[in-house]
């Protein structure tokens, strides 16, 4: 996949990777600000397993770039004790699948402890965690559970789909006086691409347009963003103009954007990786359909993960999982094309 | 854990606080404000103006009041739902702490969290944590944070002996043993998980034991002697100071009072209870003052009279107290530029006085 | 409260509690089958945090009735692991607060062994706990978090409100040869009402009308369906007539009974104690607005606990929370009463 | 621990896993089928047939065949997402383990899990579970059910150095001691957890010693000797059925792959694979067999060009193996009555076979 095409009269850039992205979003924010440090399993020796912090040990040392032992809510309640503290940790939990283990850490106490102490103090933390299926790792490997952590009041949710996003999210997350939790889809790791030279400021608080379109808008984040576009291509060969949406911010969502694109096009789908009941898709339809009900010309689509373990042999998976063609077909019954 | 606690009853008074010198009069003023302090909650428990869960220490007086006396104002600490006497031994005012209970915006988390939840960042308290063992991991950070600065810092970590079944106790040992932090685990063990005695909690009892086991320095400590306790965490702490890593204390206490105000109590022996009161930290400590000169009784009057005199002036401000705004609800959820220095406790001099109660 | 009035036609009927219904419920099943016992902290000689299981004990033992280390996680896999070995366990988990720390059990294990497995091994484990707020017991112990559990396939979840439920529900859980998550407010459990003597069979598969109406239908569970109750009756006094649906079972949810209401009031108010963004409310809007779009007179309603973890004062608590007084102003939006 | 093994060395051969005569020729048979196999799946990895996580237990396998040889068909096992050898070990067919490594529906979990879920009820195996440390309340649980039911029975919990320090480890240790339940613990110490060495895992690295602070029986054990696990494990199952509560085994091995097919393994020295290398659990037992004349190298022979055909065998099976139709995607996710006895492989005499591959 390769994000931007070569266009000479943009601002020099470089090819890299999503994963080069983080990579240097690490190490620029190590740089800038020596309170930042990142802890996790096996972020160090190993290099991250995802390899998003490979070299990092070696430029930072191991301080900085602290291996943990494998206990989830002990270290990342450390991060949240050393942001207490006055550091500003980055936590990277390997997966989501293992992230339940420190769900209690984040809650109660992480996202808790600002409010419930009357504004005392605040816990500037970022964790990192990798989200996802489409690589046959099977049930306990594939889960997307952002719906839990967009479901918790007084942190803030990322979803980078793009290198832009993910080499530019770190920075304005750390600078967040309180935690922001970001999802990293495993399919996008070797996303490829350029980026400017001199990286662009980035937001962390809007949704962006990633394809103009007027017939019905597709709404995705993460690693769905890229399968929304897909659709989108083939959706315009069928004559269907789809707009493309990424949320980039699961929370809090970014209402105005979807409302806006919703109020041009009428009609929505939403795709999410994630179960379909009680999930992020349920949230947006939600939203769509109370904020816009008399803008819509079909009910909103959920195009999301089926509900059941993720199998591991591919055919199962990829039944199991949003694909191309169940976005087409929903964008489709949308607009009410039934060719 | 012997010589040290007699000697220092002998020692001219100093500010309570100092490492160096514990001053075991005020160590009995501080218990004693602790022990009043809490029977009055009963009373207002009772007349229903303070609500939600109240647990009390009375009878644990000795743990919070030896282990907080031994910390420096630099020092940290995460405590738990049973912390009034932690929070008013680490100095947080009387009236603060009830106004808390009274829910009120003067209270020292201005209200919003209650009996569970005391909060006074400007003492490093860090609450005030109703689930148990959830505020260990907090620690191991909080001393992550000084060690990885170079702050000779250390971090009290207080919890009881049913969170030690808790899987976060384990990590969070294992990570500040393996880290070599400065953090002061201490377990207060007065028996009783709710009412789940020490024996049907614990395969091995013996806590002290299986701290070591994690390759820190622990100890057993008589939770009931506030010179033993203030002693054993002296050490604990210039230990800790020195760079030696974390230190488990295992501090034996016991609770003369229900869990919590809903509790019946139907699982102990009434004879169990008794043979605690017997060995009533204040009563140990005013006997050995008495008994050696230091104090006499006429003293021991004044210091209640003083006591109580906080006591009624901690009620009287709490009755005072406004509240918050309804419209402050959604406020601290996440810092807002506006709120820049505004959160804590409503002060008369603050700028956003609440409404009237 | 009072659920039942008396009816001299009726069965005869005796005096009783949610809490003793419940406390009857475990009896019945631990003397109708020996494979049922119950486990968790305090359940034994406390006597239960919410005395539920006072004097069970001291009939059925200490091995049926078995108190627990404070261990979450520990406790509640080996409730896990005790139905595979082929018992029949209830895990009560003190409150919802807690069970994150069983998340990671309930999830990758109870939720997915049989799926993963190829249909070899079962769970037939039932968990119950406390959920909600509403007694002025602060932050982290005023939760609703029945979204994470209602996110799940596999398990199935349910919220009894009502003397009846409360008391029949239990055994056709213990039936099920899947999990199931049994929420009990912690504001019911003093509900006072008359249950016949013979109690009577309920199901766990349906929502059940708790008040037929014709304008609007209030949508609520648990702890909300009295406020839902008490808002129709005060909406009754306004010349709206509500509809009160109590969902009973939050996963799967009853379809059938959400449309059908909302296709005969053409307007709905969803009430749910737990947070609005991507909660159970959530999901009742997004399908009545997906199922019933055309039929919709005027926008979903969700009224939820306001976004933020719940204050101890009672003024701030009482704001936090879902009121009658809410479920009132939604419900009179919904039908466009101005006065 | 010493003695038995040897004695053990010249018993006469009998069924695998009867606990009463460890049989090494036998053992020797099944070491070499898991490392056949493995390697095989080492090649199918790289040809694409098997895709996924891939955690290959080569160097291991004395400890599953040591370990599972000494369980009765009445026991239960407890594994994780390392767990070919235990599979294999536990006499599950090679073929169903390949062709669950297809995600084929003749696969042990009917080709859903995969590598890291290989489960079979009918020996009671329950899986291979990825989650670390998550199977361990599994065993708890089990383990109870036995002892409620008073069946002399034993759970083997089989977990890595590096689950020991999740809070689970915790947990369940505290939760088996207390109620001395017949839980095995089989620590499979390989000092990594994944690029972590042991001793930046943990700040004690003695496993059993910590182990044995739970108050329960626990070893240290040449986890590269199959005879010496046998005998350890024979010997903590006897202690364990006449109802003396649960073992801690650490055995002590070493894993020469990286830790899955993903890992670049950059944080070993080759001199540390190379040391071990020279402790090779097949090389040990065949050199000891050999020197004692129990075998003879045609004998050797024989043994290798078995397991090579029972290898093959299981590869040509998963390849013709049909996968599951996706029109099954939903089925089993909850017991459907249609369902019935239905769960598991797809087998030849099977009423519904998937589609084709
Ligand atoms: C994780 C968690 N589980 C259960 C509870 C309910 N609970 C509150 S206090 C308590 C007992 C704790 O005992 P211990 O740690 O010994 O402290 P003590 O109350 O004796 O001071 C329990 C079970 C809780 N608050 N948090
Ligand atoms: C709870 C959890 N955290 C992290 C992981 C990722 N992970 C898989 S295996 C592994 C290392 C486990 O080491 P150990 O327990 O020693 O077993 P070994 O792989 O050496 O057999 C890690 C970190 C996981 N699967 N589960
Ligand atoms: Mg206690
Ligand atoms: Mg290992």
């Amino acid at each position: 996949m390769t994000t931007t095409l070569h266009d000479p009269t943009r601002p020099a850039t470089r090819a890299t990777t999503y994963r080069e992205a983080l990579r240097e979003a690490h190490r620029d924010a190590m740089q800038r600000d020596d309170r930042v440090f990142l802890m996790g399993e096996d972020v160090g020796r190993y290099g991250g397993s995802y390899a998003v912090s490979l070299g990092l040990l070696e430029e930072f040392g191991e301080e900085r770039v602290r291996d943990t032992p494998l206990s989830e809510s002990g270290f990342t309640g450390a991060g949240i004790g050393a942001a207490l503290g006055g550091l500003r940790p980055i936590v990277e939990i390997m997966t989501v699948n293992f992230s339940l283990l420190a769900l209690d850490q984040i809650l109660n106490n992480a996202a808790t402890l600002r409010h419930m102490s009357g504004g005392q103090v605040s816990v500037p933390l970022v964790i990192r965690m990798t989200t996802g299926g489409g690589r046959q790792l099977a049930a306990q490997h594939s889960r997307s559970l952002e719906a839990y952590y967009a479901h918790i009041p007084g942190i803030t949710v990322l979803a980078p789909a793009t290198l832009e996003d993910a080499r530019g999210m770190l920075w304005p997350a750390l600078q967040d006086p309180d935690p922001v939790v970001i999802f990293e889809h495993g399919t996008l790791y070797n996303l490829a691409g350029e980026l400017p030279e001199e990286p662009e400021p980035v937001d962390i608080a809007h949704a962006a347009v990633r394809r103009a379109g007027t017939d019905v808008t597709l709404i995705g984040y993460g690693g769905t963003v890229w399968r929304a576009l897909a659709a989108a291509d083939d959706l315009a060969g069928r004559g269907i103009e789809a707009e493309v949406l990424d949320l980039r911010v699961l929370r809090p969502l970014d209402d105005e954007a979807v409302l806006g694109s919703v109020a041009r096009t009428h009609r929505a789908v939403v795709v999410d990786e994630g179960w379909r009941s009680v999930g992020i898709a349920a949230e947006v339809s939600a939203r769509i359909a109370e904020g816009a009900l008399y803008e819509l010309d079909a009910p909103v689509e959920r195009v999301c993960g089926v509900e059941v373990p993720v199998p591991y042999p591919k055919h199962l998976e990829d039944a199991a999982l949003p694909q191309v063609a169940d976005v087409v077909a929903a964008a489709r019954r949308a607009v009410g094309d039934y060719a | 854990m012997t010589g040290t606690a007699a000697d220092a009853a002998t020692t001219t008074p100093t500010t309570p606080g100092d490492p160096a010198r514990p001053d075991p009069v005020a160590m009995l003023r501080q218990m004693l404000l602790i022990r009043r302090f809490e029977e009055k909650c009963v009373e207002l428990y009772s007349a229903t103006r303070i609500r939600g869960f109240l647990h009390l220490c009375i009878g644990e007086e000795a743990t919070a009041v030896g282990v907080l006396g031994a910390l420096g104002p630099q020092d940290a600490v995460v405590s738990t739902y049973r912390e009034h006497g932690h929070a008013l031994a680490r100095g947080l005012p009387a009236a603060e702490v009830m106004a808390e209970l009274y829910g009120r915006a003067t209270g020292c988390s201005r209200g919003r969290g209650g009996s569970m939840h005391l909060f006074d960042a400007s003492r490093r308290f860090y609450g005030g944590n109703a689930i148990v063992a959830g505020g260990l991991p907090l620690a191991v950070g909080l001393a992550l944070a000084d060690a990885m600065r170079d702050r000779p810092v250390v971090t009290a970590a207080i919890f009881g002996d049913g969170a030690f079944a808790e899987g976060e106790l384990h990590e969070s040992a294992n990570l500040a043993a393996l880290w070599h932090l400065p953090v002061l685990f201490c377990c207060e063990n007065n028996l009783y998980a709710m009412g789940t005695s020490l024996k049907r909690e614990h395969a091995n009892t013996d806590l002290a034991a299986r701290a070591a086991s994690y390759g820190m320095v622990a100890r057993t400590v008589d939770g009931m002697d506030v010179e033993e306790v203030r002693a054993a965490v002296d050490e604990a702490v210039a230990s800790i100071r020195r760079g030696e890593g974390p230190v488990f204390l295992e501090l034996q206490t016991y609770r003369y009072r229900a869990h919590s105000m809903y509790d019946p109590d139907r699982y102990r022996d009434k004879a169990e209870i008794e043979h605690y009161r017997q060995r009533d930290p204040i009563a140990l400590l005013t006997t050995r003052l008495l008994d050696g000169g230091r104090l006499t009784t006429a003293d021991v009057d004044r210091l209640e009279t003083d006591v109580a005199a906080e006591v009624e002036a901690a009620v009287a401000a709490a009755e005072a107290g406004p509240t918050e705004p309804v419209a402050d609800l959604t406020r601290f959820l996440r810092t807002h530029p506006a709120d820049a220095g505004q959160g804590g406790p409503v002060r008369a001099s603050g700028p956003d006085e609440g409404g009237a109660p």
